[in-house]
């Protein structure tokens, strides 16, 4: 079954001082199958959700997108530019690829009444009358298990709370049957106990309609339980790509040892080990030279090539790692413990 | 708005169907109204002045300066003669000598109006004294006066300060206020314009008598005891009767000259009379009479007749006919 | 969850306040124009050529002028509880007659000025947001910036010159002309063909302060997260740009109609000088020197009214534009 | 995404000019505080002195490049002394406009309770009296000269700054920097004047460059309607006086109707460069 979403050589730049461009995310591929879910996880500022609102054409308008390939539910974009093809691009937003924000509190118009703005996503797509329209929208409602729908549907979004509000989001996304989801951090903004009910949703939804997933996360804990692949993104490039299990079983780039072992391990009952840390900082849009990987300069095992040169992607268990030293050792960590809750 | 008459006992008249009065508050808009010919007719110099000699020219329109001989407004300075240095009549000689009355006339008032040497304007002809004492522009005179008076100049080259009020209607008064201001400070004279509206003006200059030179404009209308005489009884000094005895200027010979002609049936003598009664004004010099005030009014060229009767400007316009033909043909021959 | 229900005590609060805002406004007219030298009699007796000392007297009892100060401020007060502006001498006609003669006049100029300034704007401002640092946004900006800077009456005369006297397109002021129009519908014509100038004069000075309202407004509505949503939701651009941005964007514009209304009036007196309109604003500055104070306390007294209620409307106005907003007043 | 590019705190100054509206603004305002200091120089004597002939051209004469008025006086220099005028008419006003706005908004939000609803509802009262009018009034019963109109339109003006001083003071009276000053042991006066008054500056700045602009604007309307100083050459005055003979000498009431559009456009993109640069939200380079 080829993939539903097929990226190839993404790069998303944006403008700096005197006329140069600041490149937040560089030559970046990955395919999701459908029904499949491929989490891209790094800390913030490495270019998780630049990547993904490149994908539904959403940059600001001083971004620049650029890719060799991008073929989104069947449809091959000629360019990642939106401008290039503005009525293509919109029939895909919503239609085909849809998008789960992080803020629930800011992203439903204050003035609108929630059924107004789910049957708005219904009618974008489909030649429909508001009162079919709205028929959809309560479905839609019932099917994110908003409590007392047909209340929700008058309401506005200042009377909801920020679970339900999430969940009026993803109904819209869901309005059209998208093949394509993608879920910039769903649940950073909702307290822990709604989270969790919240991505069991997702993951619902998805098994149902059989769609892609892309889950934008830095939480490894949500990574470890819900995703089938993992691209580890770093200073906007992937440093590696790999099927989940043998990510947290053998951890083959550097960084993404380095991200592991930073993670607190709760069942531990021994003396309390101080976390781990990575030193220095992540390098900010101007500090990225092109040259060498992105990493060496915090990597505990650099060698002389990588401030030099930059480690193409070495087949590795699984996938794929972006690491001179990949070639010669892929030893395994210590056995990693199943993910937190 | 009238309508026509149709029993009037003037038969066959008035001529027009229907007379439309509109209040039109502004100088500007009136004369855009009158160009556009929105309006026919409009007395008592209803557009600035610098506009009537443009409106003229219009082959659409007339001006017309007759109709206001029967006023016979003159406009002039009332000193106050209580006020220390005004109260010295070489001090008001001075001041008169050192206004310009031609240019008040040309500059400031754009021609509509004509030097006056007495307070009885020369449209009274059978009244008016051009022998009475005149006081011919000239500045060394006026500063030769005030040294004479004891005024000296001071170390700024002032003299004395007083202050102006100019009556407030419109700015060609205020105009005229600025042209003194500027004329007295030529001969050492450093005067403040205080600008006010009427209620406060009158109140002020013929109440409270709180001011120094002040200007305002009589109607003499045909005979002196009517028009003129009023500025000059002493019986009005201070009873906040506005358009009176504003000077304070008392002198018994005048008031028994007043009180005679009232009683005077020979017309031969009220004229010896008011000459007499000029002399003295003039010599003593209260106000200064500055120029007689040419008003006019505008109206359609093809609009004929509208200044006949006896009452002139007041008449009712039951002469006043709209000539269709030549106005057709566009030349109105006699447009004045 | 419908909104919360119009409070009983919002409506006692909000009328409270506005008694309370025009008895101070009463107070504040009538102690101003005492100070004033000299009064309405001074005026009709200066106007009528000459007067008698005994006619001043008079007129001044007729008038009652001649009772100690603080009995007028009573009389006055008493008369303003029960709505009776009192008596303009110098016109001969009860004040609120005489108010509300020239009240239409003004409302149709004032409604007219603003929906002109709110419309076109709103619109520019809008235009000017969307193609921002273009050279549209520049060019509006910089227009709407300038007839910010000229005054009001500048550009009502020069609006005359070309408009009604050189192209002859509009009457040169008065609310009617001359001939009386057979039909009703003639006469509405009329009128608005006499309104067009006045209402663009006062409109173009106010236009420039929506314009850059909006501009900015709608700057900061579209970085907001929910149009990006919408976005998201693969909307035209269109029904984005109405249903999402301008719907939020008017709602500081219309606090800004409220507060503006008091200043409008204020603009009026100027308007209708140039253009010899019968409104409110003209009265005002005429009872102002004829020293009729009773008409000018009307004026001013309604002016407060007329502001309170423009406050009020604009609050349910916002109340009903934005569901945030319940009715606590 | 984008980090942002944070670097030393560049002085304000430099700030406004930078940005286009700072840099035009700030230089027609120059301009125009130069015409007002150098009018001794350039134009010595008294600008309201009859000096040549009524409504010469501009340009047609040498010695009068702007031309005369109705009463052949000198419009250049009528323009130079009236700079000054109108600036101190704007300046001295939007002075007494902010003494009593600020002073009124700070106290109002700073001690809030009936002290706030006093002073509010006072707000209330003069907002709803039309400014003009309001200082039509001022101006007309105290007789009109350059104190009684500076006067009216200062006392005016004040209702809008009050309102967005008491909710500047509002904003930070609860923020920790003002309960850390109380926990110090500061006394009300020394809080409102050194800690929260200097956070209000900014946007009282902005206000204040578009309240001197309405300043001269409103003269210049009372000089219209006959209300201004007689003694004194303002533009407004000049405008005023000009209206007569718009339509035969419209160069009389134009030039003088140019400069105030200058200053209250100039003082109007001043503005709009202070708010920019003052807004904590678009710090850019």
């Amino acid at each position: 079954m080829d993939p539903v979403l097929d990226v190839d050589g993404l790069s998303v730049s944006f403008p700096g001082p005197r006329g140069t461009r600041l490149p937040a995310v560089e030559d970046l591929g990955f395919a999701v199958r459908p029904g499949e879910t491929l989490a891209i996880v790094g800390e913030s500022g490495c270019g998780k959700s630049a990547t993904a609102l490149a994908l539904l054409g959403l940059l600001p308008a001083n971004a620049a997108a650029t890719a060799r390939r991008l073929r989104i539910a069947g449809t091959e974009l000629s360019s990642a530019d939106p401008r290039s093809s503005p009525e293509i691009w919109r029939r895909q937003r919503g239609g085909r690829i849809a998008m789960i924000f992080q803020e629930p509190l800011t992203a439903l118009n204050p003035v609108l009444t929630i059924g107004e703005q789910v049957a708005e996503a219904v009618r974008a797509h489909e030649l429909v009358s508001w009162r079919t329209a709205r028929g959809r929208a309560l479905d839609l409602l019932r099917r994110v298990r908003l409590p007392s729908p047909e209340r929700c549907l008058e309401a506005y979004p200042h009377q909801l709370s920020g679970g339900m509000r999430q969940r009026v989001v993803i109904a819209m996304a869901l309005a059209c049957r998208p093949a394509v989801l993608v879920a910039d951090e769903p649940t950073t903004a909702l307290d822990v106990t709604v989270q969790a009910r919240v991505l069991d949703l997702i993951g619902e939804i998805q098994r149902e309609t059989r769609a892609a997933l892309v889950l934008i996360t830095h939480d490894l804990g949500v990574v470890a339980d819900r995703a089938d692949r993992v691209l580890v993104m770093y200073a906007g490039r992937a440093v590696e790509t790999r099927h989940a299990r043998d990510l947290f079983a053998a951890p083959a780039h550097p960084y993404t040892r380095a991200l592991l072992a930073a993670r607190p391990r709760p069942g531990w009952t021994g003396p309390r080990p101080r976390l781990a840390e990575i030193p220095g900082r992540v390098p900010g849009l101007a500090e990225r030279g092109a040259a060498g990987c992105r990493f060496a300069p915090r990597c505990a095992s650099v060698l002389p090539d990588c401030h030099t040169l930059r480690p193409g992607p070495r087949p590795v268990a699984g996938g794929e790692a972006a690491c001179h030293r990949v070639a010669e050792t892929t030893e395994p960590e210590e056995p990693a413990r199943a993910a937190c809750a | 708005m009238l309508t026509r008459n149709p029993d009037y006992w003037d038969k066959d008249k008035p001529y027009l169907d229907r007379i439309v009065f509109r209040v039109i508050p502004d100088a500007a808009a009136r004369a855009a109204a009158l160009e556009k010919g929105e309006v026919q007719y409009a007395a008592f110099s209803p557009v600035p002045l610098k506009d009537a000699e443009r409106l003229r020219k219009l082959p659409t329109l007339a001006l017309e300066t007759r109709g206001y001989e029967w006023l016979s407004p003159w406009l002039f300075f009332d000193l106050n003669v209580d006020e220390p240095h005004l109260k010295d009549v070489r001090v008001r000689r001075a001041i008169a000598h050192a206004i310009d009355r031609r240019a008040i006339a040309n500059i400031v008032w754009y021609g509509f109006g004509k030097p006056a040497i007495s307070p009885v304007p020369s449209t009274l002809a059978t009244f008016h004294d051009d022998s009475v004492p005149q006081y011919p522009f000239d500045v060394k005179r006026a500063e030769a006066l005030l040294d004479e008076a004891g005024f000296k100049r001071g170390p700024d080259g002032i003299r004395f300060s007083l202050t102006h009020d100019f009556i407030p209607y419109g700015d060609d008064f205020k105009r005229t206020g600025e042209y003194l201001k500027q004329a007295l400070k030529r001969v050492g004279i450093d005067v403040t314009i205080r600008s006010q509206d009427t209620a406060a003006f009158t109140r002020r200059v013929y109440g409270d008598r709180d001011f120094d030179i002040a200007s305002a404009w009589f109607a003499a209308f045909s005979d002196p005891q009517v028009g003129v005489t009023r500025a000059y009884w002493s019986g009005w000094i201070g009873k906040n009767t506005p358009w009176t005895n504003g000077s304070g200027y008392r002198n018994p010979e005048i008031d028994g000259l007043i009180a005679k002609a009232q009683g005077e049936p020979d017309p031969a003598a009220r004229v010896a009379i008011f000459k007499q009664f000029q002399q003295i004004v003039q010599r003593d010099l209260p106000s200064i009479p500055l120029i007689e005030l040419r008003f006019f009014s505008l109206h359609a060229a093809n609009l004929k007749d509208v200044v006949t009767r006896g009452d002139q400007i007041y008449g009712s316009l039951k002469n006043a006919w709209f000539d269709t033909e030549t106005s057709a043909r566009g030349t109105d021959p006699k447009s004045n | 969850m419908a909104r919360a229900t119009t409070g009983r005590r919002f409506w006692a609060r909000r009328l409270a306040q506005m008694a309370l805002v025009v008895l101070g406004i009463g107070t504040v007219n009538f102690f101003l124009l005492h100070l004033a030298p000299g009064d309405a009699a001074q005026v009709l007796a200066g106007e009528s050529g000459s007067a008698t000392p005994e006619y001043l007297a008079a007129l001044r009892h007729q008038f009652g002028l001649d009772q100690p100060l603080p009995v007028q401020f009573g009389h006055y007060l008493l008369r303003l509880g029960t709505f009776d502006l009192g008596f303009s001498h110098r016109q001969g006609l009860p004040v609120a007659v005489l108010i509300l003669d020239r009240l239409p006049a003004t409302l149709l100029l004032m409604v007219a000025s603003i929906g002109l300034a709110v419309l076109v704007g709103g619109a520019l401002g809008f235009l000017a947001a969307r193609r921002a640092g273009g050279v549209a946004d520049a060019l509006i900006s910089s227009v709407a910036l300038l007839f910010y800077a000229t005054p009001v009456f500048w550009v009502g005369l020069m609006l005359t010159v070309v408009f009604a006297v050189r192209l002859d397109w509009f009457p040169v002021g008065g609310m009617r002309s001359v001939e009386a129009s057979p039909s009703a519908l003639a006469t509405l014509l009329d009128v608005a063909h006499h309104l067009v100038l006045p209402a663009t004069t006062l409109g173009l000075f106010y236009m420039a302060t929506y314009t850059r309202l909006m501009r900015a407004s709608v700057l900061d509505v579209q970085d907001r997260d929910f149009v990006r949503t919408a976005r998201a939701k693969g909307l035209r651009s269109g029904r984005i740009a109405r249903r999402h941005v301008l719907r939020n964007a008017t709602l500081p514009v219309v606090t800004t109609i409220g507060v503006q209304v008091g200043s409008i009036l204020g603009g009026a007196v100027l308007v209708e000088t140039v253009f010899s309109w019968p409104g409110l604003g003209r009265l005002a500055f005429e009872a102002l020197f004829q020293r009729d104070l009773n008409l000018l306390l009307g004026i001013l007294f309604l002016s407060s009214i007329l502001v309170s209620l423009a406050n009020l409307a604009v609050d349910l106005a916002y109340a009903r534009l934005d569901p945030r907003i319940g009715l606590q007043g | 995404m984008s980090g942002s590019f944070s670097s030393a705190r560049v002085p304000l100054g430099l700030r406004i000019l930078r940005r286009p509206s700072g840099a035009v603004g700030s230089v027609v305002l120059a301009l125009v505080g130069l015409a007002a200091l150098s009018a001794e120089i350039v134009r010595p004597g008294d600008p309201l002195d009859m000096v040549a002939a009524p409504f010469l051209w501009p340009g047609t004469e040498s010695s009068y490049p702007l031309g005369t008025d109705m009463l052949g006086r000198d419009l250049a220099a009528g323009l130079l002394y009236g700079a000054r005028v109108s600036l101190l008419i704007g300046v001295v006003a939007t002075a007494i406009t902010l003494g009593i706005g600020v002073g009124a908004g700070a106290l109002a939000g700073f001690y809030r309770g009936r002290l706030d609803q006093a002073l509010m509802r006072t707000t209330e009262l003069f907002q709803t009296i039309p400014p003009f009018l309001f200082a039509l009034a001022i101006v007309a019963v105290l007789q009109p000269s350059l104190t009684t109109i500076t006067f009216a339109i200062g006392v005016t003006a004040w209702p809008s700054l009050a309102r967005i001083v008491r909710a500047e003071v509002l904003a930070l009276r609860d923020g920790e920097m003002v309960q850390a000053a109380i926990a110090l042991g500061a006394g009300d006066a020394r809080i409102l004047l050194l800690h929260i008054l200097p956070n209000v500056l900014g946007p009282v700045l902005v206000s204040a460059s578009i309240l001197v602009a309405t300043a001269i604007l409103t003269e210049s309307s009372l000089a219209f309607l006959g209300l201004g100083d007689p003694n004194v050459v303002s533009w407004g005055g000049m405008v005023g006086a000009g209206r007569e003979v718009l339509r035969t000498d419209w160069y009389v009431a134009a030039l003088p109707g140019l400069a105030i559009v200058a200053v209250v456009l100039g003082l109007n993109l001043l503005g709009d460069a202070l708010a920019d640069a003052l807004d904590p939200r678009r710090t850019r380079r």
